[in-house]
């Protein structure tokens, strides 16, 4: 095939940020979530570099992996959802009985 | 002497401080670097920093006044950081801009104190401070800025600042009502993200003026309309836009009553604004009309339904307004002049009612039932209270009439198949209006049962803000002629594009690459 | 092949963390979860904005770095995104905090449950009487004090 | 009905963005204005990094706006986390930090600080800047407090930076208003392009974003971490009342 390298290198980290992003929503694990949220943003920095930003790939990468990475791991930490899992946080609490049924939209 | 020929003339008063054009820039510099200071100045005294907000605001108010008077007839630009347009960010000061401006820092101030005395400590008071003065300033720099790219940072700083708002109140539901409106919000800044990049890749500018210029061969193609579309739906969450408003009913039923009036009252008529700039001088296809009048009589129906609905007061008026805002996108989606002329009276009218009927809601924050008999214990505020629904009604000498009319009028002459069918809506809306505010009002009038706990007083403040209110409304309903010459003027100037290429870019620039 | 170029995979690439973003943004009940859906939509936008910038064979826009005269992307994009990749962080940063608030007070993030909490509360809140409900309209409710167990860890931790 | 709704917006953006995908030529911009950016920032700025020279020159109300996005965001976060408590309940959360951690800070935290200010100093003339400095000075204050965690001076140190750094920006600004007429124009000479001492007033404004940054970034991190870990706040407080113990109901 005639794809370049440059080309190459774009096409395997694209698939890797796409396999990343669904990783992120379907994780139930939300460190594994908050990690490929950081693989995300570090193969996004890469293509950034490759499209001739090298501003902005230090920018993605410094905040996007880095500091917000920290942001959603404190977050995560405070709210005690180091090892639970997604069936679980919905029971966490129960829902309130909305009295008399149906309630407005 | 007219009052048309009043506004519009230069009076020859000898101000104190004369600011030149450029110094435009400090009515939303200063309110920033207030908001900046105010946490530092907090710890050296607490008494400096609670006067430093409505000082600052009153600076801002007064340099946009003083420049109104001075340079209020012809547009001007300003060009930060002296870089000639297209290369830079710009100010475009029109008589629209300026009108907006200056009504950001006159209705902060009017909304500034809290309702309930601080319980809290001085370093929250000083960041609500501080927080208050980022949203004036953002919402000042909605008003005048010409730069597309400028006007989503400064949407982006009015969304935040509001976030910390809305939230004040702490409880659990105003924390769950800040999220869901941050998430909505940042989805929509996401979406109008991607308008902004569609736009820059079709017309390689940011600047509106030159938008303007390059949209006939550029924008009117269905990638440029999607990229109205992602930006009517980005810039439409703070203007209460049918699809992307759900937010609006719990964020006001949360919020501090004065922070809703604020917020439904100006901050969504600055988001319409944007809008406005946008159909006017970028978006002007059929397209764009149709997209506008659909999702505004969607927006009127919902809105007035769920207002007629509601149980309580604050979401009644939360989702009137919603209502109300459908209206004002029927009225844009009118080509031209007739649209904007429209679209400006129903929104002017609905920031000073809504702002009123918010205000009285500080202490009117229960369900609608507990108001019965109020009339007795607060007289000022249930006539206040019937005379804004009167005008909101749009029942004839009040000015809601007369800005109703003109939506009405300009769709009857459009005569299209949707076109009457908005009028319709609009028509039912009315009916729907007058049902659920007429039951307020006679709720309001009726004795009270015996043994039911006094309905609530509004406070005093609130109640002479709603009375200032009242005598704007007085007041426009006496000079309703003048006034309409005024802002149709204003209308007037606003869709003169030519005339807004030929003032930011005084000799011609280069059409294509 | 003509289709697998270096712009065209770029764009599916933007365009798929988008669409991917806000299909979790509106499927996902989580509300952290909606934060990380966010954060790939965010994303995605930026990756978009800059492509517009892109030019094939060009360098980036730094002077002294290539021979005078070569050819440079767009820089505009490129500010932009930074501006916009740092409003981000700080949007969802605030919206951590706000969650960590939510869970205090709720013990969930389920956006489903937390929606019925916020209409009782409301509907309590109004003092609106919602049938079958026994109890007196609450008025406002403030968040309560801290738990004892907050409080007596506060204590100790003071000097 | 609402999940509808949203089904049908996700698929009309998704029809959108598709219908769009046909019609824009990537890889050939206009650069109607990027073109002549590129030729005239040299001789109006100054910086060797034209990213630089439009972030804080043409653009640089943009980045004063967006400086206070992060300021009200943080302010805002303040705002929510001390809600309802009166003040935040501070260092409750972490045990003082062992040795290793508090070596390490020792040692990373000048490594960080001057990395960071060589970031930014050096913005005007390579890849780097304000932003990208700052978040590395959040960084190394952050690493500090984590080892740290009872440094009482945090707070009033970062509030102090924030509004001041914050204020130099607008300071530089007005001084170019005052002095030639217009918010933010470079001042100071030119300089030659690709020296340290170049491109006017831009590192020093350089130097305000990376600081607001910083203590931005640092303030909002310090407050999340200050916060009361679950195990401590034990049982759900509020939105309970007897009735609401029954279980989920479906909802649409």
């Amino acid at each position: 095939m005639g794809l370049d390298l440059m080309t190459w290198v774009a096409l395997l980290t694209v698939l890797l940020v796409l396999l990343s992003a669904v990783l992120v929503l379907v994780l139930d694990n939300f460190i594994g979530a908050v990690a490929a949220s950081g693989v995300v943003s570090l193969g996004v920095a890469v293509l950034f570099v490759l499209l001739r930003a090298p501003d902005v790939a230090m920018t993605e990468a410094a905040v996007g992996a880095g500091l917000s990475g920290v942001v959603l791991a404190l977050g995560l930490r405070r709210l005690g959802l180091w090892r639970l899992d997604d069936s679980e946080l919905g029971a966490g609490r129960a829902a309130p009985r909305r009295p008399g049924g149906r309630g407005r939209a | 002497m007219t009052l048309h020929q009043m506004l519009l003339q230069v009076p020859d008063l000898a101000l104190p401080f004369a600011p030149t054009q450029s110094q435009i820039v400090l009515a939303v510099v200063l309110p920033l670097l207030g908001a900046f200071l105010m946490q530092p100045l907090a710890r050296v005294s607490r008494t400096l920093a609670l006067a430093l907000g409505p000082i600052v605001l009153a600076a801002s108010a007064y340099l946009l006044i003083a420049l109104s008077l001075e340079y209020g007839g012809a547009p001007f630009v300003v060009a930060i950081g002296g870089y000639a347009p297209p290369l830079g960010v710009v100010f475009y000061v029109d008589r629209l801009a300026l009108l907006f401006a200056t009504a950001v820092p006159l209705f902060t101030l009017l909304f500034w104190w809290r309702a309930e005395p601080d319980a809290a400590g001085s370093t929250d008071s000083a960041r609500r401070d501080a927080v208050m003065l980022l949203l004036a300033a953002a919402a000042t720099g909605l008003a005048l800025s010409g730069d597309l790219f400028n006007i989503y940072v400064f949407y982006e700083l009015t969304a935040v600042a509001s976030f910390g708002l809305v939230a004040l109140r702490a409880t659990g539901a105003a924390y769950i009502a800040t999220v869901r409106y941050l998430l909505l919000s940042a989805l929509g800044s996401v979406l109008a993200l991607v308008g902004i990049a569609i736009v820059y890749l079709l017309t390689g500018t940011l600047n509106l003026a030159q938008i303007a210029q390059l949209a006939p061969g550029t924008l009117a193609n269905p990638a440029g309309l999607a990229a109205f579309a992602l930006l009517l739906v980005g810039f439409g969450v703070k203007a209460e836009l049918f699809p992307v408003n759900t937010w609006v009913p719990e964020v006001y039923a949360t919020a501090p009553a004065r922070i809703s009036a604020l917020l439904a009252g100006l901050i969504s008529k600055l988001a319409v604004l944007v809008v406005l700039r946008l159909v006017v001088l970028a978006f002007d296809g059929t397209g764009a009309q149709t997209l506008l009048l659909a999702l505004g009589t969607l927006g009127v129906l919902t809105g007035e339904l769920a207002a007629w609905r509601a149980q309580d007061f604050p979401r009644m008026l939360a989702y009137s307004s919603v209502g109300q805002l459908g209206v004002v996108f029927i009225a844009l989606s009118l080509p031209g002049y007739t649209g904007v002329f429209a679209a400006l009276a129903v929104a002017l009218h609905h920031v000073v009612v809504k702002s009123a009927l918010f205000g009285l809601a500080t202490r009117w924050n229960g369900s609608l039932e507990a108001l019965a008999g109020a009339a007795r214990t607060a007289p000022r505020a249930s006539i206040l209270f019937v005379l804004f629904a009167l005008s909101l009604i749009g029942v004839p000498p009040l000015p809601g009439f007369w800005a109703k009319l003109l939506v009405l009028v300009g769709l009857a002459q459009l005569g299209t198949q949707a076109a009457l069918t908005a009028l319709a809506v609009i028509l039912l809306a009315t009916a729907v209006e007058a049902n659920y505010l007429f039951r307020v009002a006679v709720r309001l009038f009726q004795r009270a049962s015996d043994g039911a706990p006094a309905p609530p007083r509004p406070g005093r403040f609130d109640v002479a803000v709603a009375s200032l209110l009242g005598l704007v409304l007085l007041g426009a309903t006496v000079t309703i002629d003048p006034l309409s010459t005024w802002l149709g003027g204003i209308a007037a100037q606003t869709t003169d594009v030519d005339a807004t290429i030929a003032t930011v870019f005084p000799t011609p620039i280069a059409q294509t690459p | 092949m003509a289709y697998l170029t270096f712009e065209t995979i770029l764009y599916a690439g933007a365009i798929g963390l988008i669409a991917l973003g806000s299909l979790g943004l509106v499927l996902s009940r989580h509300l952290f979860r909606l934060v990380l859906a966010l954060a790939i939509a965010e994303a995605g936008a930026n990756l978009l904005l800059v492509l517009t910038g892109y030019r094939g064979g060009a360098v980036a826009p730094i002077l002294g770095v290539h021979q005078p005269g070569t050819t440079m992307v767009d820089p505009i994009p490129q500010v932009l995104v930074l501006t916009a990749i740092v409003i981000g962080v700080g949007v969802q940063a605030l919206a951590v905090s706000v969650l960590l608030k939510i869970y205090r007070a709720y013990g969930t993030l389920d956006l489903r449950v937390l929606r019925e909490h916020l209409e009782l509360d409301l509907a309590k809140a109004a003092g609106i009487r919602a049938p079958g409900s026994q109890e007196a309209p609450a008025g406002e409710r403030p968040l309560p004090p801290p738990i004892p167990a907050v409080a007596k860890a506060a204590k100790e931790s003071a000097p | 009905m609402r999940n509808i709704a949203s089904l049908l917006f996700a698929a009309g953006l998704g029809f959108l963005l598709l219908v769009i995908a046909g019609q824009l030529g990537f890889g050939e911009p206009s650069m109607l204005i990027g073109g002549d950016i590129l030729s005239a920032a040299p001789d109006e700025v100054g910086a060797a990094n034209i990213v630089t020279a439009v972030l804080l020159g043409y653009r640089g109300i943009d980045t004063l706006g967006e400086l206070s996005i992060l300021f009200a965001a943080a302010t805002a976060a303040g705002l929510v986390l001390a809600g309802g408590r009166g003040a935040a309940a501070s260092h409750l959360s972490d045990a003082p930090a062992g040795f290793i951690l508090r070596t390490g800070a020792d040692l990373l935290f000048p490594l960080l600080l001057g990395v960071g200010f060589y970031i930014i100093l050096h913005g005007h003339l390579t890849p780097g800047g304000g932003f990208q400095g700052g978040v590395i000075l959040a960084a190394a204050f952050f690493v500090l407090v984590l080892a740290r965690p009872a440094g009482g001076m945090s707070h009033t140190a970062i509030a102090v930076i924030e509004g001041l750094a914050g204020a130099g920006f607008i300071a530089l600004g007005l001084w170019s208003l005052l002095a030639d007429g217009d918010f933010l124009k470079p001042m100071l000479g030119k300089g030659v392009l690709g020296e340290l001492l170049s491109a006017g007033t831009l590192p020093l404004l350089s130097l305000a974003v990376g600081l607001k940054v910083g203590a931005e970034l640092a303030g909002l991190m310090t407050q999340l971490s200050e916060q009361p870990p679950p195990e401590l706040t034990g049982q759900p407080l509020a939105g309970q009342s007897p009735e609401h113990t029954a279980g989920p109901e479906t909802q649409d």
